[in-house]
């Protein structure tokens, strides 16, 4: 169990670092990992005494600072008020298009998934989107996606929107929107970056020398076991009991 | 004026064929009268999901009760996949149109507004426009050169949803869920089931009247106490979590689908 | 976040040139800093009056701190005509924007919405299409063969009006005159003036939060107490109606007016 | 005063009889004459056992069914949820276009008026329009609007709404949209046809016998004098009061 709450504080910490300097970040109802690394960033900015950070959490009361409905998420990211969002996807291409909606021949694709939710949109209208999808896998991490619910990069028309990195149980990636793909960032403990080559199904740049994500400091470490683990609480008990329950 | 019938009567004004809107699952959903629905064999419905759903959608779908489904997603939240939906999409059970949620929104806004499109940021380069053929990408007719997607109006024929209280005059409070006054201001018909009514006019002050959809907009209301159960209701219970994994488990099978459904039907009858 | 300043401070970060956006007298008004406004000597304001405007706007035009103006209306109501407009639209003191109520509310739903343009029904016929260069007639995209208006975008710089409180994360209660919602989601920067700020948090509950603009949307708030008389605030006093009939009398002529513009700078600076 | 209060309550009378059967009338914010037959006709019909009708008054908080703001009025109608409401001018012309913007050359118009308010858009959208303008003259009523603010029929476009009466100081006209123009249906006492004639500047149809338009019966006048000017009074305490003064 113990590595499994290190695998989850990694991905935790990392997305507090991928969120550094934003004001605003929205994360979906039924994301635990995304809100806890939002959750760091804003008492670490508070800890530090910098700029404050607003977290809205689709689905929670508590973390609820909209009043005109369903769509005031989307307003909001079209008048530039969001700044970073998470998108997973059943499928994640080289290009950075995402699929949430099946494999193989649509309408009656072999696997049906959900629906594209808000991607579409989402993807061209918030500057910084984590993709952010456990599972790092060639069958999710596919040459080019079967169905395109949102694309990355549309030269055709401007956007500020699109993805900022790729987040996995194994890896990070830096998105690159002028050459349209990944970078290999750094490699979670205790991966190394032929387990990246054998497990991704698309090309991507490679440095000469691969980091190691970094796992969290101690002072981080310490607000993470303790004050996040309470605001999680709130909105994701049963996810925060298994945090607490892996101590 | 907003008639206040019993749950039955309420359900009788869907008629087949018809197309039927209906709101997220935390917003407040219908459960109760989407039994009474299936219990009188509402058939053919043109299913739109604001802008998605879950237990209801499944339900209905996996009940035989849906010609078309227009939806951003399906899903059971933490329960999993929607099991009905998922096997009616592989089956060709109905017409399906996968939309994206801001989209579903667009659309009801246009009608809303009595104008027959409505422009929206975003989506270009979706496969969504490939499969949604009435989605346009025009110039805009204003401004610096630049894409738009446009898509038509949505005119729901019924809006069905379920919420805290309404007053004798018909308004119903909706608290800051104002995707229902949405809903309610597309839809040609409006139809509201409440926990209970209340004596009090809820336009009276300024704050309570912040919060109600009026009754210009509801045709008809009905009680149904624990009306979204299994489903949460906003200020008043929970959702039943138990009850929503083991009608994920059951309904992945036609015949545990159909067990599922033969016992939820009975159960709201029980309540009634 | 929002900022809770003096009201000097919140009148300063309105800079000449901008566009400025203002709601409707009933709305609340932010009278108290415009007359801060007037004290800093802002010029070549490009107002826009969501949707009419009535004795703040014909103030900031006879003090000639206008270059432009966009409005559906500019009126007195009960206490007649705007003298300082109509003298205004006569001598060509300001570009004049003809506009019709909802074709304003469709500009700022188009920035609300991040979109270049939103489609309006009605208005074919009506000579404001001449004098709208920037309004089009199109033919609808999608659906059956139809004309349709499409106006362009409204993204004022600056919206500011006056609310009965907020709190102190800068929640702003405006009960249900959404129309200040509209302006805030369409604009750059939105400055509030309030009567009190309060210690609880005004999206507690579901009811107070129904009626509630986010601090999201709010730079500045500035405490003005009466801050729109002589203008009424809904849910707090009503309109000063013979003050506003002594400003009606006055404001004919331009020395009338001068005379006027100095009494109200001063009491302003009393009550501050 | 007592002739100042029966062209009142003939005009209330009449504007009740004009919204028979209606269920949604809108009203603006300075117009006690429309309201008080609105008012009327709600009055009667919950006397009657007739269907309720429903009084949207723009400003008031007692007659105020909106929670949507300043635009819902504008949605009510183009939804078709609004039957009724008043638009005036300060001109009005035969082809029932009507002018709120000013005379002569646009922009430095001659006179200017306060502005076209909702007008090219409500007159499109509501079925039944009923001009309201006191003063009948020569000025008001021109052959040719000197500026559109409203048009009342446009072939090239289907719409619901349009005029369907004009109500003076001295008669009521029909309009008739087939033709686009006015037709005389009655005239106030004491006033005769040939007053209509010359004071009006536009050309419209006159039948060969001109009704009196009826003054309010003994039940209508009851209801008027006491119901509806305390109803009244709670909005347009000014009006109500005058109006009292005048009994």
């Amino acid at each position: 169990m113990s590595s499994e709450r290190e695998r989850r504080e990694i991905l935790i910490a990392t997305i507090a670092d991928l969120l550094d300097g934003i004001s605003h970040v929205a994360v979906g109802a039924s994301s635990p990992i995304p809100a806890a690394g939002a959750m760091l960033l804003r008492a670490r900015n508070a800890r530090d005494g910098k700029a404050p950070v607003r977290i809205s959490i689709l689905g929670s009361q508590q973390h609820n600072f909209f009043t005109n409905g369903g769509i005031e998420l989307f307003d909001c990211a079209a008048q530039g008020r969001v700044d970073a969002f998470f998108l997973g996807g059943g499928q994640i291409d080289g290009q950075g298009n995402i699929n949430l909606v099946g494999t193989g021949d649509y309408p009656r694709t072999g696997v049906r998934w959900p629906g594209s939710f808000g991607s579409a949109y989402l993807y061209h209208l918030i500057p910084r989107v984590i993709l952010f999808r456990e599972e790092h896998s060639p069958r999710v991490f596919v040459p080019k996606v079967d169905f395109v619910s949102a694309r990355a990069i549309t030269p055709e028309v401007r956007r500020r929107g699109g993805p900022y990195a790729l987040l996995t149980n194994m890896a990070l990636f830096d998105f690159d929107r002028e050459a349209g793909g990944f970078a290999l960032r750094s490699v979670h403990p205790p991966f190394t970056p032929a387990d990246i080559r054998e497990n991704t199904g698309f090309a991507y740049e490679e440095p000469e020398v691969v980091r190691e994500t970094p796992r969290p400091d101690t002072a981080t470490l310490a607000l993470l076991r303790g004050r996040i683990l309470d605001e999680l609480a709130e909105t994701y008990p049963a996810f925060a009991r298994t945090m607490k329950q892996a101590a | 004026m907003t008639e206040i019938v019993a749950l039955e009567a309420l359900a009788a004004r869907v008629a087949p064929g018809q197309s039927l809107a209906i709101p997220v699952d935390s917003s407040g959903v219908a459960m109760a009268a989407t039994a009474a629905l299936l219990e009188a064999g509402i058939r053919d419905l043109r299913l739109i999901c604001v802008p998605i759903s879950g237990l209801q959608a499944d339900l209905l779908i996996g009940a035989g009760a849906i010609a078309s489904l227009e939806t951003s997603a399906v899903s059971l939240g933490e329960a999993g996949g929607a099991p009905r939906f998922t096997a009616g999409v592989k089956s060709g059970a109905f017409t399906l149109r996968d939309s994206t949620c801001p989209a579903i929104y667009a659309g009801l806004l246009a009608a809303q507004k009595g104008v027959p499109f409505m422009p929206i940021a975003g989506i270009i380069g979706s496969d969504l426009l490939g499969v949604r053929p009435d989605w346009q990408v025009i110039d805009s007719p204003v401004g610096e050169a630049r894409k738009v997607v446009v898509v038509p109006a949505i005119s729901p024929d019924v809006a069905l949803f379920h919420a805290p209280e309404a007053d004798r005059a018909g308004n119903v409070r909706i608290g800051r869920h104002r995707e229902l006054a949405n809903l309610a201001y597309a839809a040609k018909r409006t139809l509201v089931t409440v926990e209970r009514i209340v004596d009090r006019n809820l336009l009276e002050s300024e704050d309570s009247a912040a919060g109600v959809l009026p009754s210009l907009y509801v045709d008809a209301i009905a009680i149904a106490a624990r009306g979204a159960w299994p489903l949460a209701l906003w200020d008043e219970y929970p959702a039943d979590e138990a009850e929503i994994a083991r009608y994920a488990a059951m309904a992945r099978s036609e015949e545990g689908f159909r067990a599922y459904l033969s016992t939820f039907l009975s159960h709201r009858k029980q309540v009634a």
